[in-house]
Formats: structure tokens, C-alpha cells, sequence
């Protein structure tokens, strides 16, 4: 729950806002003056369920992260409640080490955060000399030290983006080349001609591409009911044969819409 | 005039990016002890005479730059509308990346117990955080540094030159307890491996 | 500190374009008088103090400009600076390397729709690509890798750990398009029969 999508939301937010469930247990903390390596579990669960269930008064969406931190909490109150195991060799572990060590790492990140905010606002004003670019190079720059893979892939989208741009018509006709809907008319028409015939002789010296088509466009007019496929034994010889239920063959384009 | 003094104003002058002691150095044909005691120098005449523009230095190098007090002139004369202020879930993530780097996104989500996906995005369109390499675990999820871009934007010279973390106190909890104290050590160490 | 002089040192710094008597009224809320006085003021004070560069009038305005002098020393610098500097296409050129390797000229020629043969030159020189055989077909053309240095330099481990062009969608929060998947493919097809 950031600032920005609290502000995102449009809604009146009564409710202090929180960076993270971390950030508002140790608002809890703070609130109640508790000492953070003591933190009595069940007052402060409460007190925490209790704001979520505000937040959802108020329509704000509570994100999964937030809830998951209830669970936690829960689960740590449960630890707590059971008998420890004093002939456990060492220390026993107490079950709230593990949060307290978060909250104290996620203390001093927002102290850092708190810090680069004050210099963050001096420093917008420092405004450096405008670039000039080099002379004796028309083309732009830029320095290697400083790119980063994000840059190389960023490159290489706008070199296929641009490659597209120019090539519309070569990618648009190796789509085109093999129109189902064509291999629907073809093989329907061959079958008026002739029926039935074998499908392997229909599908020779075909590429792979337009093996597809042909494939699935004869599975659209099995579907269609305007064709039967035949096999007698398996491997082999397909039968294509035409039915007695004749298609309208300007339906066929609806495939190519896909 | 010192001609060497001249020199090194007309290439600070050109640059609008740090220029290292090095390169002054190579360019002016001259020692890395002058070429120091010239910008201080420099430095100082500009902060005593010039209003508008000071020599700082940022990114292990210098560079002349506005003054902080001339922003809203600045902006209003440029009718530029600026980046705008980082927001807090940009500066804890920032805060994250530059003590832990190289860190990766869920790391970052992780520490800050929200998901940091779209900050580091934001991050990253600023060019204050940089793409570097993959971590080899399960899924190889990217690694993410602070960039030189980070270093002019705080005024730092150095990465180093951040104040060590354990240095950002405890704010709360002054009576310890001490049995847990034990157990939140033990368990640190186990975070640090 | 005179705090018009000063502003108006700010807007000469950090302006490209020399700047009118008329804009510095409007933005520093003064009148043309103060301002042409302070404008010949300040050329003064850099002429006789600043070595490097002065204040100079031009057809459109006033700006801050280096001395004829220095040009011979700026041109070395920037010599020496642009060792360290890649253009563009040349960046281009070297995903395309990265992306689709073993790769040749020809291929690469075609995705940019430009001769990139001068460009493969000067990575070759930089190190970043290397020659890895020849391509069986009419002509024999060389065939082209990225080479060690280019993974130091981006910091990954292996080749195959150049982000995918799905997970730059990811980064940047924008689904890459199917069109432009397609368009790779059909790159990827021409190329590889």
C-alpha cells in the first residue's frame, strides 16, 4: 500500500498510510511505546487485525502481503501458547526472533530511505551543464560504462520493431501464404472432382507450414461434417471422402480469423 | 592567467558529467597533485564569487553544477516540469538496493514485506538502479545496482561513502530483553549467510 | 551575493542556446536595464578571473561559451572520451549479435536494414564480438560471437542468461507484443535455413 496507489484509489483516506505490513507494526510498536524485543503478540495482533478491518471499511483494497503478516502473527500467537522445552540443549528459540530481526532490519532501511528523501530534495535542484554532443561524431553516443543489459535488450527490441516496421508485407505474406481457409476450398473442391481419394497423395510436396493448414483445415470440415476420413488399418492409408452434406464454402474464411 | 588552470575550467566547462582526476590529468598532460589543488582552488573562488554555479564532487569525479536554491528559477525558465520527488516506497527500495547490492527483486519485496516489482521498475526507467547479471538460483532472477546516475543524483562520490548500516540506530525499544536479544542475533546470522 | 546575478548565472549554465535579454526580464522579474548591466558585469568578472570560458553576445542572445584557445585541448579530451563511448547503432549491432548468434554480416545488415559491416569493425576492435568461423553458404560469410568480454562487461555467467524478450516486458510493464514475437520468429526462420 504505497502512497501512489492509496492516491490511485480516489478515495478520502482517514487512516494514516503504511509502506508495507512491516511498516505498520512498527507504527504499532511506536504507538504503544513496546519494547520491540518484548513485543507482547497478542495485544499487538489485535491491534493489527483491527486495522486491517478498517482498511476494508473503507474500501481499500487490502494487498495479499498484508494478510499474509496477520497469518504470521497468528501462527507466532500460537507458538507462544505452547509449552517451551527446557531440556532443549542452548537457548530455546523464541518465535517472535524471526519478526523482531525483520522489523529491525526494515527500522533501519526507512531510516536510510528517510535520509536519501532529505538529500533527494536538495539535490532535484542541482542541475548540471547541457550535453554537447562530441564533436567529429554525428551519431549519438552513449558511454559504455554505463549500459546495462536493460540497454542491450532495449536495442534489440527497437531493432526488431523497426525491422517490422519496414518488413509488414514479408512477414505478412509468409502468414498469408497458407490460409486455412484455402486448404478447406482446395481439398473440398478436389474431393467434388474426385472422392474419395487418398490424403497422403493430397499432401505431397507440401512444407511443414503448409502441412498445418491443410491439417487443421481438414479437421474443420470433418467438424463440418461436409467430409469422413478413413482408415482401415493403422499407418495406414488415410481415405478423404466427400459427404452427402454439402458445405457452403464461403464459411470457411471464419478460420483464417483466429 | 595559469594556463593549466584555464584549461581544466574549459573541460569542466564542456562536461556534464563528472570528469575523474585521471582524465584531467592524461588531457592536461600534467600530475594528479596539481590537477587536485586546482579544483580546490577552483572550488573555492567559485563559492566565493559565483552565485549561480558551484565545482562539486560526485561519481569519483567533478563536475560543475547549479546550486540547489535555484530550482524553482530554473524549472520556471526551462518550463520544465521535472522528474518529480521520489516516492517513500522508491527511496526504501533505493535504501535496499544500495546497502545490499547486488540484490534481487524478491530479496528487495522480501525485506520490505510488500511486492517491489513496480518500484524497481520505476527504479529502473530513472536509471537509478541498473540490470547486472542473474543470481544462480532457482529461476535465475535478476540482479539489481545502484548506478553512477545514483551517485550524481545523492551527491555521493563513492558507494563506500554510504554511512555503514548498522549506524541507522534502533529508533524504538530501549529496554532489551536479553534472552531475545540472543535469539535475534542467533537468527541474523543466519539471514547474513 | 547579489541574488539576481546569481539566478542569472544559473540560467546561463545550464542553457544550451544563448539566451535573450527579453527572457531573462520575464523569468528573473526585472527590467532590461538591470539585466544588461549585470550581463556586462558578469563578462567582465569571467574575463578578467575565469580562463576557460567567458560570456559572449551572439545573433539571438548571450551565452556562456569556451575560448578559441582551448580548442586543440577539448578535441584531445573528447578524443580520448570517445574511446570510451559506443554509438548507438553500434549498440544495436551488438544485441543483434548477442540475440542471434553465430551470426554474419549479411544477417545483420538485414534486421538493421543498413550496412553494418563498419559497425561489426569496431566491436570487433572493442573486443565485445569475435569471429567464429564460416557460414556454409554462397559466399562463406564469417560468422560472428559475442566474446568473453562481453559477458564480463554485462555481468552474467553465460550467454543464455541475456534476458528473454518476454522478461523485458516484465521490466518495463508492458506486455511485449505477439506481433513483434512473430516478427523475431520470422527473423529467426529467414535466417536459419
Amino acid at each position: 500500500m504505497t502512497d501512489d496507489e492509496v492516491q490511485e484509489s480516489g478515495y478520502e483516506v482517514t487512516l494514516p498510510t503504511f509502506h508495507g505490513p512491516l511498516d505498520l507494526l512498527l507504527h504499532l510498536i511506536k504507538q504503544n511505546e513496546i519494547d520491540i524485543y518484548d513485543i507482547p503478540i497478542v495485544p499487538i495482533t489485535e491491534q493489527y487485525t483491527a486495522y486491517l478491518d478498517a482498511m476494508e471499511e473503507l474500501d481499500l483494497e487490502i494487498a495479499a502481503d498484508y494478510i499474509y503478516m496477520a497469518a504470521l502473527l497468528i501462527h507466532i500467537k500460537s507458538q507462544m501458547l505452547l509449552p517451551r522445552d527446557e531440556s532443549a540443549e542452548g537457548q530455546p528459540e523464541d518465535p517472535r526472533a524471526d519478526l523482531v530481526n525483520r522489523l529491525l532490519e526494515y527500522q533501519r532501511f526507512k531510516q536510510v530511505a528517510e535520509t536519501f528523501a532529505e538529500l533527494d530534495v536538495v539535490r532535484m535542484g542541482v542541475w548540471p551543464r547541457p550535453a554537447v554532443s562530441l564533436p567529429e561524431s554525428e551519431a549519438a553516443e552513449i558511454d559504455m560504462s554505463e549500459v546495462s543489459l536493460f540497454d542491450l535488450i532495449d536495442a534489440f527490441r527497437n531493432a526488431l520493431t523497426r525491422y517490422k516496421v519496414n518488413h509488414p508485407q514479408a512477414i505478412e505474406l509468409q502468414r498469408m501464404l497458407h490460409k486455412i481457409s484455402d486448404k478447406m476450398g482446395e481439398l473440398y473442391n478436389k474431393l467434388k472432382e474426385k472422392s474419395p481419394i487418398r490424403l497422403q497423395w493430397f499432401l505431397e510436396g507440401r512444407d511443414r507450414d503448409e502441412l498445418i493448414a491443410i491439417f487443421l483445415g481438414t479437421l474443420e470440415l470433418v467438424r463440418l461434417g461436409g467430409i469422413s476420413l478413413q482408415q482401415s488399418d493403422p499407418f495406414g492409408d488415410i481415405l478423404v471422402a466427400i459427404t452427402a452434406n454439402p458445405l457452403d464454402e464461403a464459411q470457411f474464411a471464419v478460420y483464417d480469423q483466429r | 592567467m595559469n594556463e593549466l588552470r584555464a584549461a581544466l575550467e574549459a573541460i569542466l566547462f564542456v562536461s556534464n558529467e563528472p570528469v575523474t582526476v585521471d582524465a584531467l590529468v592524461e588531457a592536461l598532460d600534467s600530475d594528479s597533485e596539481s590537477i587536485a589543488a586546482q579544483l580546490a582552488d577552483l572550488k573555492r573562488f567559485l563559492d566565493e564569487n559565483v552565485g549561480g554555479f558551484t565545482l562539486e564532487q560526485t561519481a569519483g569525479g567533478w563536475r560543475l553544477a547549479t546550486r540547489p536554491e535555484h530550482e524553482a528559477i530554473l524549472k520556471k525558465y526551462f518550463a520544465k516540469k521535472g522528474e518529480g520527488r521520489l516516492s517513500i516506497a522508491a527511496l526504501e527500495t533505493l535504501a535496499i538496493v544500495a546497502y545490499r547490492q547486488p540484490v534481487t527483486a524478491p530479496e528487495v519485496s522480501d525485506i520490505r514485506s510488500v511486492n517491489s516489482t513496480g518500484v524497481l521498475r520505476t527504479l529502473l526507467e530513472r536509471r537509478l538502479i541498473r540490470v547486472a547479471g542473474r543470481k544462480e538460483v532457482v529461476g535465475s532472477p535478476f540482479l539489481y545496482r545502484t548506478t553512477r546516475e545514483f551517485l550524481i543524483h545523492f551527491g555521493l562520490n563513492d558507494i563506500r561513502d554510504l554511512p555503514r548500516l548498522e549506524e541507522f540506530g534502533d529508533l524504538i525499544g530501549e529496554s532489551i530483553s536479553e534472552e531475545l536479544v540472543t535469539a535475534v542475533q542467533s537468527v541474523a546470522v543466519d539471514h547474513s549467510e
